[in-house]
C-alpha cells in the first residue's frame, strides 16, 4: 500500500466521521429561534465589544512593512551559515565575515534612513 | 569596481544625503557621478571581464547600451534640477530613485544569468511603482502607480515561472549552458523548454509594452509625472530591447523556429496598436506614449533579424528614438510650466513662443518619422534592411506602410508648432531643460554619423 | 570654381530660408520679399554661369562629392551633387519660374501677417526641390523628396490657422506616405540587388541584367509607385485636388510647375533602368493615359476655378507619363518643360482673379472679367491656348510630340489620347469664357471692388505668357529642319529618340490635334462664349425644356449626344466613383485608419481588470498557437 | 502508482501558478490580487526549489532567496501604493481606479 492509497481510505473516513459528528449534534441539540445573539461570534461566553474589524493605524503598516522586509533580509544568512565550517576550514573566515559586516551595514544604513525619516514613530 | 557597484553607491549617497545638510549640492553630485561613471564605461574599462563568477559581462554589447542608459540617464536627473518641477517626494530621493533603476537598467544590459536578469527587471521596476506615484495627492497618479504595479508584477510571475521552468529543462541559468543546451539537443525541444521560453518572452514584452501587454503603458505614461514618465519611455524601454536582444541572441539563437513566429506576430500587432492608436490621440502624452508602443514594434524587427549588423541597427534605432523621446518630454515640461497643459493645442505657436524649442521639437518629431539626415531615419534605414536581408519581407512593407500613418501623427504637433496662433505669451527655458534640449537635439542630429562607428565597435 | 557655383545652387535659398526664418519679422515683409526672391534670382544666375562655363564646350556631367555620408561594408552613400543636362534644365525651370513665383508672391501675399513665415518656408521648398534635381545618388534625391513633401503640408496648411487638422490632411499626408513607402522599398531592393544607390553605379550595374528581369521590374515598379504618389497618379492623386486649399502661388510653384513633376523627373532620370523593366513601360503608359482621361473628364464639371487647374494638372502629367510609357523620354521631359511655363501662368493668373474678387473662387460668380482684368486676360488666354495646343503655344510642340511617339508605338491608344486633348480643350475654353466673358454674376460690391492686380503681379504673368509662347520653339519638330534644342540638350542623358514616322503622317497628326484643339475652343465658344451658359444650368434637368428645334441643331444635337452624357458622366465620375469609389479605395488605409485608431483608443477602456485578461489572453493564445505548430 | 517524480511537482505548482493567475484575473479587491500574485511566485519557488532538489543544484534554492526577497520589498512597494489609493479614494477596489482611459 503505497503513499495515495492511504489517502483514496483516509477521504470518505475523513468525510464520515465529520459528517458524523455534525449530524448527532444536530440530533441532541436544543433548537431556538433565530436572534441577534445567535448570530454574533463566540468568544468563550463573554459578551463581545464592538467589531472585530477595526480600522488599524498606518503606522501599523510601515512596522509590518520595514518587519517583513528586514526579515527576508535574514535569509541571506543562511546560506552563509551553510558553507561557513568549511570556509573557516580553508582559512577564508575573514573574507566571509567582511563580507557579512558590509551586508549588515548596509541593511543598518536602511534602518538608519527609515528613523531619521520618521518611519519608526508611533505618532 | 563595476559600473554596478558605482551607481548602487551614489544612489544609496544621494538618498542619506536626504538626511542632512546641502541638499542642493546633491543633484549635480549625482551628474557628476553618472558622469564619471559613463566615463569609465566609454573608456571601456572592464571591458569583457567577467563580472560576479561570470554572472555579468561587460562585452561591447553592454558598454554601448550600458553608455546610453548613463547617458539618458543624466539627462533625465539634470531635468530633475529644475526648479518648476512639482512632486511630492523630495527631488533628493527622485533622484535617488532614478539612479536605482537605472542600475537595474544596466544589469539587463549586461546579464549573463537570469538571476542577473531578474534582479536587473525588479530593480529597474520597483523604484518606477513608486516614481509613478510620486505626486501622492493627484487621482491620476495614485491610478498610475497601481496600474504599473499590478500588471508589472503579473508580467514578472509569467517571467520568473518562465526562468524556472528553462532551468528544469536546462539545468542551469547561465546564458552560455543555456545556449550550449539548446544546440546539443536541436530536434527534441522539450515542452518544458519551449513553455519556458514563451514565458520569458511574454514577460519581457511586456517591459517594452509589446501589444497585447501593452495596455498599461498608456495609463500609466499619462498619470505618473511628465519627468518620470520621460525616464520610463526612454531608460526603461531601451532597457527592456537590450534585455531583450541580448536574451534571445545569447541563450536562444538555436531555437529561433520556435519563437521568431512569435515576435513577428507581436510585432505586427505592436505596430498596428501603437500606430494606429496615435492617431486618435489628442493628450501630446498619450501621443507620445502610442508612440513609445509602436517603436516598440519596429524594435522588434530588430529582434527577429537577430544576425551581424543586427545589434548596431538596433542601438541605433534605440538611441534615435528615446533622444527624440526625451525632446518631446523636455518640450511637454517646458510647456507645462509655462501653464499649458498636455494636450496638443497647448503646443501651438510653440514656435513662436520660443523658437529653440519650437526648431528642436521639429527636429525630433521628424527624426520619429525617419525624414534622413537625422538619426531616425538610419535606425530605419538598418532595422528594415537586417529584416529584408533576413526574408521578413512582408513585415517589413507592413512596417513601413505603418511608420506612412505614424507621419500623420508626428505632423501634428508640428503643425501645432509653426501653423496655429500661440497659445500663450513667449517664454523661458530653465537652464537644465536648455542643456537638455540642446544635447537631445545634437544626438538626434550627429548621430548620423555613428552608424560606422557603432558598426565597427560592435 | 565650377564645384563652388553647383554648391551655392541650393545653398542660396537655404540661406534665404535662414534669414527670413530668423530675421523675417525684423526686415519687414517688403525686405524679406525681396530676400527671398532674391536668393533664387541668385541660384538661377549660378546655373545660368554654370551652363556657359562647363556645357558650351560640350562635356556632360560634373560631380561634386562633399562628404561621405554613410560608409559601411556593403554599401557607401557619398552626400554628392551631379549637374547634368538634365538636372541642369530642371534646376532652371525651378529658379527661373520659381523666382517668378516668388516675385509674384510679393503682390500676392501683401495683406497677410506671415509673409516672413511663407518666403521661408518657399525658401526652404526651392532648396529641397534644388537638392532633388541636383542628387547624384537615390538616396540624397530621398531626403529632397521628402523635404519637399514636408514643405508642401507646411504650406498647404499656411491658412489653416484656426481649423482643425482635419481628416483630409491626414488623408493627403498618408496617400502620400503610401507613394514613399513605394520608393523607400525600391530604394532597399536597389541597395540589395546593386550594392549601391548611386546613379552611375546602379545604372551600369542593371545594364548587366538584361530586359525583363524581374528583380529590375520590381525595383522600377515601386519608384513608380512612389512617382505616382508625388505626381498624382491614380489611384494616388486624391491629394492634389485637396491640397488647393494653399495660397495660390503655393499650388503654382509647388502643385503646378515644379514638385509634383517630381515623379516624372525620377523616371525620366531613372530611364536606364526602365528601359529594361517592358512591364513596368507598359503599366506605366496605361496609368497615364488613365489618369489623363479621367482627370480631364472630372476637370469639365468642377466649379472652383483651383479644382478646375488641379485637375488639369493631374490630367496633364498623366500625358507626360503617357509619354514616358512609350520610352520618349525627351519628349516627356519636353512637356515638364512647357507646362510648368503655361500651368504656372495659370495658376498665377488664377490667383489675380480671385485677388480681384477678394477670395471668391466659384466660376458661377465670375464672368465679364476681361475689361476689369487686362492684363490677365491676355496672360491667361496665351496660358488656356498653350494648354490646348493651339500653335504656335508652347503647349502644342510638346503635346503633338507626346501623340505622335504615342501613334508610332500604338495608334489605338493615340485616339483615346486625342480625345483627352478635346476635353483638355474644352474645360480649359469653358474656364476661360465663364471667367472673362459674358456678363459679371457676382453681387454689386464685388463688382464695384474690381481691379487690376498690382505691378508686382502682372509682370511675371506676362514674362510667363512670353514664355508660354515662345518654350516650344525649344523643340521643333524634326519636319520644320530646325534643331530640336532639347532633345539635343538631354541626349547625353536620355539618349536619342528616333523617330520613323513619314512626314505625311506626322503632318496628319498635327492637323488631327491642330483640329481637335479647335474644335473644342469652337464648341466652348458656342456653348459659354455665344449663349453664355453657366454650369448651374447645366446641372438642372428643366433646361431640357426649353430647347427649342431649328434654332441651332447641330449645337442641340451635339449638346444632347455629346456634351449632356459628357457633363453627366463627368459629374458621375466625380460624385460616385472620384469621392466613393477610387478616394475610399485609396483612403482604403488613410479613410480607415483614423476609424481604426478610433478603435485602438477604446479598447483602452482604463480598467485594469480588462488590461489583465487581455494580457492572460495574449499568453493563452501564443501557447495555444506554439501547441498547434 | 510510481514514486513521485518532477513531473508531479511541475504539475503541482503549474496548478498553483494558474491559481495565481485566475486569482488576479477575477478578484476586483487589490489586497486579494496581491494575494493572488504572491501565490504565482510561490508556484514559482515551488518549482525553483524542488528542480534544484531534483537535480541536486543549489542554483534553483538560492534563486528562491533572491526571489522571496525581491518579492517582499516589492510587495512594501505594492502596500504602500494601495495605503496612498486608499487615503486618497476611500477604496481598494480596482473598479474605482478607472478614470486613466483613451
Amino acid at each position: 500500500m503505497d503513499a495515495y492509497t492511504v489517502l483514496i481510505y483516509f477521504l470518505p473516513l475523513g468525510a464520515l466521521i465529520a459528517g458524523a459528528a455534525m449530524f448527532t449534534g444536530n440530533l441532541l441539540s436544543i433548537k431556538t429561534k433565530e436572534s441577534a445573539h445567535k448570530r454574533e461570534a463566540y468568544e468563550c461566553g463573554e459578551v463581545i465589544i464592538g467589531d472585530a474589524r477595526i480600522q488599524f493605524k498606518v503606522g501599523y503598516y510601515l512596522f509590518a512593512l520595514l518587519f517583513v522586509i528586514f526579515d527576508v533580509e535574514s535569509l541571506f544568512l543562511f546560506p552563509v551559515a551553510r558553507i561557513f565550517r568549511g570556509q573557516v576550514a580553508s582559512g577564508l573566515a575573514p573574507h566571509l565575515l567582511l563580507d557579512l559586516a558590509i551586508f549588515v551595514v548596509v541593511l543598518s544604513l536602511g534602518l538608519a534612513y527609515a528613523w531619521r525619516k520618521g518611519a519608526l514613530k508611533w505618532d | 569596481m563595476s559600473l554596478y557597484l558605482i551607481l548602487s553607491i551614489l544612489g544609496a549617497l544621494v538618498l542619506l544625503s536626504s538626511l542632512g545638510r546641502g541638499k542642493r549640492l546633491v543633484v549635480p553630485l549625482a551628474i557628476a557621478g553618472l558622469l564619471g561613471a559613463l566615463a569609465v564605461t566609454g573608456m571601456g574599462l572592464g571591458l569583457d571581464h567577467p563580472l560576479l563568477k561570470g554572472m555579468a559581462e561587460f562585452d561591447r554589447y553592454a558598454v554601448l547600451f550600458s553608455c546610453l542608459l548613463l547617458v539618458l540617464g543624466t539627462l533625465v536627473v539634470l531635468l530633475l534640477t529644475n526648479p518648476n518641477e512639482r512632486s511630492d517626494i523630495p527631488r533628493v530621493e527622485m533622484a535617488a530613485l532614478l539612479l536605482f533603476s537605472l542600475t537595474g537598467g544596466i544589469m539587463m544590459a549586461s546579464f549573463a544569468h537570469l538571476v542577473m536578469l531578474f534582479l536587473g527587471v525588479e530593480i529597474l521596476s520597483i523604484p518606477l511603482y513608486i516614481l509613478a506615484g510620486a505626486r501622492k495627492r493627484e487621482r491620476a497618479g495614485n491610478e498610475a502607480a497601481l496600474k504599473y504595479f499590478i500588471t508589472g508584477s503579473f508580467a514578472t510571475g509569467f517571467l520568473l515561472f518562465g526562468i524556472a521552468l528553462i532551468y528544469g529543462a536546462t539545468g542551469s541559468f547561465s546564458t552560455r549552458a543555456i545556449a550550449a543546451w539548446a544546440e546539443a539537443n536541436p530536434a527534441v525541444f522539450t515542452p518544458m523548454f519551449h513553455l519556458g521560453l514563451l514565458l520569458m518572452l511574454v514577460g519581457l514584452a511586456f517591459k517594452i509594452s509589446a501589444a497585447p501587454f501593452h495596455f498599461w503603458a498608456p495609463d500609466v505614461y499619462e498619470g505618473s509625472p511628465s519627468i518620470v514618465t520621460s525616464f520610463m519611455s526612454t531608460v526603461v524601454k531601451v532597457a527592456a530591447i537590450a534585455a531583450f536582444y541580448r536574451l534571445f541572441s545569447e541563450a536562444f539563437p538555436a531555437a529561433a523556429d520556435a519563437w521568431s513566429w512569435v515576435i513577428a506576430a507581436v510585432a505586427a500587432l505592436t505596430l498596428a496598436v501603437g500606430n494606429l492608436g496615435a492617431l486618435a490621440q489628442r493628450s501630446f502624452k498619450r501621443l507620445m506614449a502610442y508612440s513609445g508602443i509602436s517603436h516598440a514594434g519596429f524594435l522588434l524587427l530588430a529582434l527577429l533579424s537577430v544576425g551581424p549588423g543586427s545589434a548596431g541597427a538596433l542601438w541605433i534605432y534605440a538611441a534615435a528614438y528615446s533622444f527624440a523621446t526625451l525632446i518631446a518630454f523636455v518640450s511637454l515640461l517646458a510647456v507645462e510650466a509655462a501653464g499649458g497643459g498636455e494636450s496638443l493645442e497647448a503646443l501651438s505657436g510653440l514656435g513662436r513662443r520660443n523658437p529653440f524649442l519650437g526648431v528642436c521639437l521639429t527636429i525630433s518629431m521628424l527624426s520619429l518619422i525617419g525624414v534622413p539626415p537625422l538619426a531616425g531615419f538610419f535606425g530605419k534605414l538598418f532595422v528594415f534592411g537586417n529584416a529584408v536581408s533576413q526574408r521578413h519581407v512582408v513585415l517589413v512593407v507592413f512596417a513601413v506602410v505603418m511608420s506612412a500613418v505614424g507621419m500623420a501623427y508626428y505632423m501634428r504637433p508640428i503643425i501645432q508648432t509653426w501653423l496655429r496662433p500661440p497659445a500663450g505669451s513667449p517664454f523661458q527655458l530653465s537652464t537644465s531643460q536648455a542643456w537638455v534640449l540642446g544635447i537631445a537635439t545634437a544626438f538626434v542630429v550627429l548621430l548620423a554619423a555613428a552608424p560606422v562607428w557603432v558598426m565597427r565597435f560592435l | 570654381m565650377k564645384n563652388l557655383l553647383v554648391v551655392l545652387i541650393p545653398l542660396l535659398p537655404l540661406l534665404g530660408f535662414a534669414v527670413s526664418g530668423l530675421f523675417g519679422k525684423r526686415l519687414g515683409k517688403s525686405a524679406t520679399g525681396l530676400l527671398a526672391s532674391g536668393m533664387v534670382l541668385l541660384s538661377f544666375l549660378c546655373a545660368a554661369a554654370l551652363a556657359m562655363l562647363h556645357f558650351r564646350t560640350g562635356d556632360s556631367a560634373i560631380v561634386v562629392n562633399l562628404f561621405s555620408w554613410i560608409r559601411m561594408p556593403g554599401l557607401s552613400i557619398p552626400m554628392g551633387l551631379l549637374v547634368d543636362p538634365l538636372s541642369l534644365m530642371m534646376v532652371f525651370v525651378v529658379t527661373g519660374i520659381g523666382f517668378l513665383i516668388h516675385v509674384y508672391s510679393i503682390g500676392y501675399m501683401h495683406d497677410d501677417d506671415g509673409v516672413a513665415r511663407f518666403f521661408s518656408y518657399l525658401n526652404l521648398f526651392t532648396f529641397f526641390m534644388l537638392v532633388l534635381v541636383l542628387a547624384d545618388n537615390f538616396a540624397v534625391l530621398f531626403i529632397g523628396w521628402e523635404g519637399v513633401g514636408l514643405c508642401s503640408y507646411l504650406l498647404i496648411g499656411f491658412w489653416f490657422k484656426n481649423h482643425a487638422f482635419n481628416g483630409a490632411a491626414v488623408k493627403a499626408f498618408v496617400v502620400n506616405r503610401i507613394g514613399d513607402a513605394g520608393f523607400l522599398l525600391g530604394l532597399f531592393l536597389m541597395a540589395m540587388t546593386f550594392g549601391s544607390l548611386s546613379f552611375a553605379e546602379v545604372f551600369s550595374r542593371a545594364a548587366s541584367f538584361g530586359s525583363g528581369a524581374p528583380a529590375i521590374t520590381l525595383i522600377t515598379l515601386f519608384l513608380f509607385i512612389g512617382a505616382s504618389g508625388k505626381s498624382a497618379q491614380i489611384p494616388l492623386y486624391t491629394w492634389l485636388p485637396d491640397a488647393m486649399a494653399g495660397p495660390t502661388p503655393v499650388s503654382a510653384l509647388i502643385h503646378a510647375a515644379t514638385m509634383v513633376t517630381a515623379g516624372v523627373y525620377l523616371v525620366i532620370r531613372s530611364n536606364a533602368l526602365y528601359a529594361l523593366a517592358p512591364l513596368t513601360m507598359a503599366i506605366i503608359a496605361a496609368v497615364g493615359l488613365a489618369t489623363a482621361i479621367w482627370a480631364g473628364l472630372i476637370a469639365l464639371s468642377q466649379r472652383d476655378i483651383k479644382k478646375v487647374l488641379a485637375y488639369s494638372t493631374v490630367s496633364q502629367l498623366g500625358f507626360m507619363f503617357l509619354a514616358l510609357g512609350m520610352g520618349a523620354w525627351s519628349t516627356g521631359f519636353f512637356h515638364v518643360f512647357t507646362h510648368a511655363f503655361f500651368k504656372a501662368l495659370l495658376f498665377l493668373g488664377a490667383g489675380s482673379v480671385i485677388h480681384a474678387l477678394s477670395g471668391e473662387q466659384d466660376i458661377r460668380r465670375m464672368g465679364g472679367l476681361r475689361k476689369a482684368l487686362p492684363v490677365t486676360y491676355a496672360t491667361m488666354l496665351a496660358g488656356t491656348l498653350a494648354i490646348a495646343g493651339i500653335p504656335p503655344f508652347a503647349g502644342f510642340f510638346s503635346k503633338d510630340e507626346i501623340f505622335a511617339k504615342v501613334f508610332e508605338h500604338a495608334p489605338a491608344l493615340w485616339a483615346i489620347a486625342l480625345a483627352g486633348a478635346f476635353v483638355t480643350s474644352f474645360y480649359m475654353f469653358r474656364l476661360f469664357f465663364l471667367v472673362f466673358h459674358g456678363e459679371f454674376r457676382g453681387d454689386a460690391t464685388a463688382k464695384h471692388h474690381l481691379h487690376e492686380s498690382p505691378k508686382v503681379m502682372t509682370a511675371p504673368l506676362v514674362v510667363l505668357a512670353l514664355g508660354a509662347l515662345g518654350a516650344g520653339f525649344a523643340g521643333l519638330p524634326e519636319i520644320f529642319g530646325a534643331p530640336h534644342w532639347i532633345s539635343d540638350f538631354l541626349a547625353p542623358v536620355t539618349g536619342r529618340g528616333e523617330s520613323h514616322l513619314s512626314h505625311a503622317t506626322e503632318w496628319m497628326l498635327m492637323g488631327a490635334s491642330v483640329a481637335t484643339g479647335l474644335l473644342a475652343l469652337l464648341f466652348a465658344w458656342v456653348r459659354y462664349g455665344v449663349k453664355g451658359r453657366v454650369p448651374a444650368e447645366d446641372a438642372s434637368v428643366t433646361g431640357v425644356a426649353r430647347w427649342s428645334l431649328g434654332k441651332f441643331f447641330i449645337d442641340e444635337l451635339y449638346d444632347r449626344a455629346i456634351v449632356k452624357p459628357l457633363f453627366r458622366f463627368s459629374a458621375w465620375i466625380h460624385d460616385v466613383l472620384d469621392r466613393r469609389g477610387l478616394d475610399g479605395a485609396v483612403g482604403a488605409i488613410a479613410g480607415i485608419s483614423p476609424w481604426l485608431g478610433q478603435q485602438v483608443r477604446l479598447l483602452q477602456t482604463g480598467n485594469t481588470a480588462f488590461y489583465l485578461f487581455a494580457m492572460a489572453l495574449g499568453v493563452f493564445l501564443i501557447l495555444f498557437v506554439a501547441t498547434l505548430r | 502508482m510510481g514514486p513521485i517524480t518532477l513531473d508531479h511537482y511541475v504539475f503541482l505548482s503549474a496548478a498553483l501558478f494558474c491559481l495565481g493567475v485566475a486569482g488576479v484575473l477575477i478578484r476586483r479587491n487589490i489586497l486579494v490580487m496581491f494575494m493572488s500574485l504572491e501565490i504565482m511566485l510561490n508556484a514559482v519557488n515551488l518549482l525553483l526549489g524542488s528542480i534544484a532538489a531534483f537535480r541536486g543544484d543549489a542554483a534553483g534554492q538560492v534563486f528562491v532567496f533572491f526571489i522571496m526577497l525581491v518579492a517582499a520589498a516589492e510587495i512594501a512597494v505594492g502596500l504602500a501604493v494601495m495605503v496612498m489609493v486608499y487615503r486618497n479614494t476611500g477604496s481598494i477596489d480596482l473598479k474605482d481606479l478607472s478614470n486613466l482611459k483613451w
